[in-house]
């Protein structure tokens, strides 16, 4: 019988390995999947890598991690928002690593990895500083840069509802990253909503098949 | 009464006012912070306009009333919003084909510079205290069909904004369509900037000392005018 | 106004050129857009290419197109069914030219044209004759091919609800192809069962945002 | 009675049952066409196995009933199917993004050949009095965990099917970990072939007879048996 259930926080992070890279979703606080980031906190790993829009803003989820000293490196779009001092202190000092990378870019990386593509060719930030470095190659007279798979060895995603397969739904903007990210980790673990039963999910309207998904913990709306 | 203090120059309300009144019926359009993010209140009643949200929106609607915030519908620049009738929910990736491919009618943004090119400057200012951001400006830069901005026309300092190359690192080469500032609309053509719409007790004498890239002007150039708003 | 309705099929197709590339959507008999397909063979445009996943089957629809000759290229991945006997003839006469393409290869194209990427590297096809004449490159210990965005001049789709946005709903397999063909065609066309008030669709269960369709025609349930 | 006529070779049934016995319990599997898809009906009840079919489909459930065909509901067959609780549609681009991108755990395909290597020929006998079709075949060679072959052991002249090299074009070089036949189970490993079952009849030197490349064989080679199934 497939049952991803996992009854706590606690198990649901088990086993998450010193430098890690974590595709944590969310953006801005919408489906943000903060409880699972604070069991990650408690779990103790270390040097990670987190792959996340924003850097985390105020003292808890993502501020709270990086706090703590245990992001070695944060690969984002737009790490400075008004709240993200725990970040920017950080950053300051030189304690944590910033590879910046346009947003488009961060969702398309992860869905090459999923997809089991080797990397793509895209326009943007061509002849920008963020190509630097890049291969840079002319395809039917425009200019693309060559861009690489971002593949994540855990990802945490905040559901509205799942199933015991960890079929998903989202509610409006909490979707944000979480399908792209869901795809493109080897770990999967989901915090949701609300737990239904098998069938209780319309098939067209799972918006994250459960093949994606390894571990699955019910933590209820106020998440 | 020096002759600056006769331009009337427009508010930064009054440049999002003149902008959105461009925006044609049935476009898709997505909103920079800021400055572009005002346009939407000023779009003529009897046109029809999808506003994208890189986060995954199409049909973004007004802010909600107090109290009827949503923790779960959120615009890019992080603010509540509301969905039109109409409106659809998709994922990250979906969106940026939506901007990278080349479906969205219009990008308004915001720009630190503007090239005489259409080079485009408005991620970064290199200021070393803060951690650079980026967010979706290189991927609407080159995506969207047209790419208006808005912007002051020149700095505090009174530096133009509108350069013969930009002195800020790129966000996209040869990209701008057009310019809204609170002196002038600009278009960008494969010949150089050509003013539309200029301020009243503006001359394009005037204009030009005030802008560092060369201009030419429409034979029927306007006087950029807009109702006070608010 | 947006209102992407148009009163015919006649009308819906309209206006396509000669030499067009067509995407028409369909797996199977499931989501095959019967109608929009017959009007195009009677609005009279030649020298096609078509993208498919099948080449046709019996005489109607894409058979019917592909028996009036007016076909000149077939972009598929599985054009031999048990009733493509039209295909057959005329690629056993050198009356058609045949593009074959891996079917993930060919989705994944389609969404590569939509995306504004330039290409992508694949694993699919590596040292077959498929990739005979393609780009081999070594990214991290593994071999890829390079593939080209694939993109339409027009979209032929068939869904179960539509507004007047061109919002779109499928149902079940019938979603087959449309999703990606819809958005990697410059004129998108759906015949729809069903045609439903704004605000109708749930917005987190469209499938299609309205962006990537230009043209709506109602054809009701036995399409 | 001749030698060969000794041999309890499986039916095709046989061996669809024969590899469905170690489907385990929780895989997500892709069948084939033909034989493969025999396989679906002989899991052990107590395993839940979620099958995915190319078309956009996960969670595929047995035919329906005479009369209660949905005809949009198919498999990548072209064949009418129901959907178990728990199924979800996906358009065709994520569906090879499940197989492309390694998530399946198990593709079970037919073969024309198969290296001693691993390298499968599946879609082409080069027969140009048809078109070629490829359909999924090399997507799934690719991108599935594990590639599992069904087959007839040798063809209907008796030529062996399992060769030093692949003499129709290829579909995947180095892909098929194991192979079912009516004679064996065989696994291909780093250091060949190695045999797992037998069938009742046969030696190892009967089988290698058979086969054109070279065998190993398991220090505790099995009974290939499968019971009589409809």
């Amino acid at each position: 019988m497939i049952d991803k259930r996992i009854p706590t926080l606690e198990e649901a992070v088990a086993g998450i390995e010193d430098g890690s890279t974590i595709l944590a979703a969310g953006f801005g606080a919408a489906g943000v999947p903060t409880q699972l980031i604070h069991a990650l906190l408690d779990q103790g790993a270390r040097d990670l890598t987190v792959v996340s829009n924003n850097a985390g803003s105020g003292r808890d989820g993502l501020a709270a991690l990086i706090a703590a000293g245990r992001v070695k490196r944060i690969v984002c779009s737009y790490p400075r928002t008004s709240g993200s001092v725990v970040f920017e202190e950080f950053y300051a000092r030189g304690e944590i690593e910033l590879e910046l990378v346009p947003q488009g870019t961060m969702s398309e990386r992860m869905r090459c990895a999923a997809a089991g593509l080797g990397g793509f060719y895209s326009p943007v930030s061509v002849g920008t500083k963020l190509a630097e470095g890049k291969e840079v190659r002319e395809i039917d007279g425009r200019i693309y840069v060559l861009e690489m798979p971002l593949q994540g060895d855990v990802a945490l995603i905040h559901a509205a509802k799942a199933d015991r397969w960890g079929n998903l739904t989202y509610t409006l903007s909490s979707r944000n990253f979480a399908p792209d990210m869901a795809m493109a980790a080897r770990l999967t673990i989901v915090q949701t909503e609300e737990m239904v039963e098998l069938g209780d999910l319309d098939p067209d309207h799972i918006v994250t098949p459960g093949i994606f998904v390894d571990r699955l913990v019910h933590v209820g709306k106020n998440a | 009464m020096s002759a600056t203090e006769t331009i009337a120059r427009l508010s930064r309300r009054q440049v999002a006012w003149r902008a959105a009144q461009d925006i044609l019926d049935g476009w898709y359009v997505n909103l920079g912070i800021g400055l572009p993010t005002l346009a939407a209140n000023f779009v003529p009643a009897d046109r029809e306009v999808v506003f994208h949200s890189e986060n995954g929106l199409l049909g973004v609607g007004p802010y909600p009333k107090p109290g009827e915030e949503n923790p779960d519908l959120i615009n890019a620049t992080k603010e509540f919003v509301t969905l039109l009738p109409g409106a659809s929910v998709f994922k990250h990736s979906d969106s940026f084909t939506i901007i990278r491919g080349g479906h969205l009618d219009l990008a308004m943004l915001g720009a630190f510079e503007v090239s005489k090119d259409g080079d485009l400057a408005n991620w970064t200012t290199e200021d070393l205290r803060f951690p650079p951001g980026v967010g979706g400006a290189m991927d609407l830069a080159v995506g969207a069909k047209r790419i208006w901005i808005l912007m002051e026309h020149t700095t505090r300092k009174g530096e133009s904004k509108i350069r013969n190359a930009c002195g800020y690192p790129l966000t996209a080469a040869g990209v701008v369509t057009r310019i809204y500032t609170d002196l002038a609309v600009i278009d960008v053509t494969p010949d150089g900037l050509l003013v539309r719409d200029m301020a009243e007790g503006l001359t394009p004498d005037a204009l030009q000392a005030l802008t560092e890239a060369p201009l030419s002007f429409a034979a029927d150039v306007k006087v950029l005018t807009a109702p006070a708003v608010e």
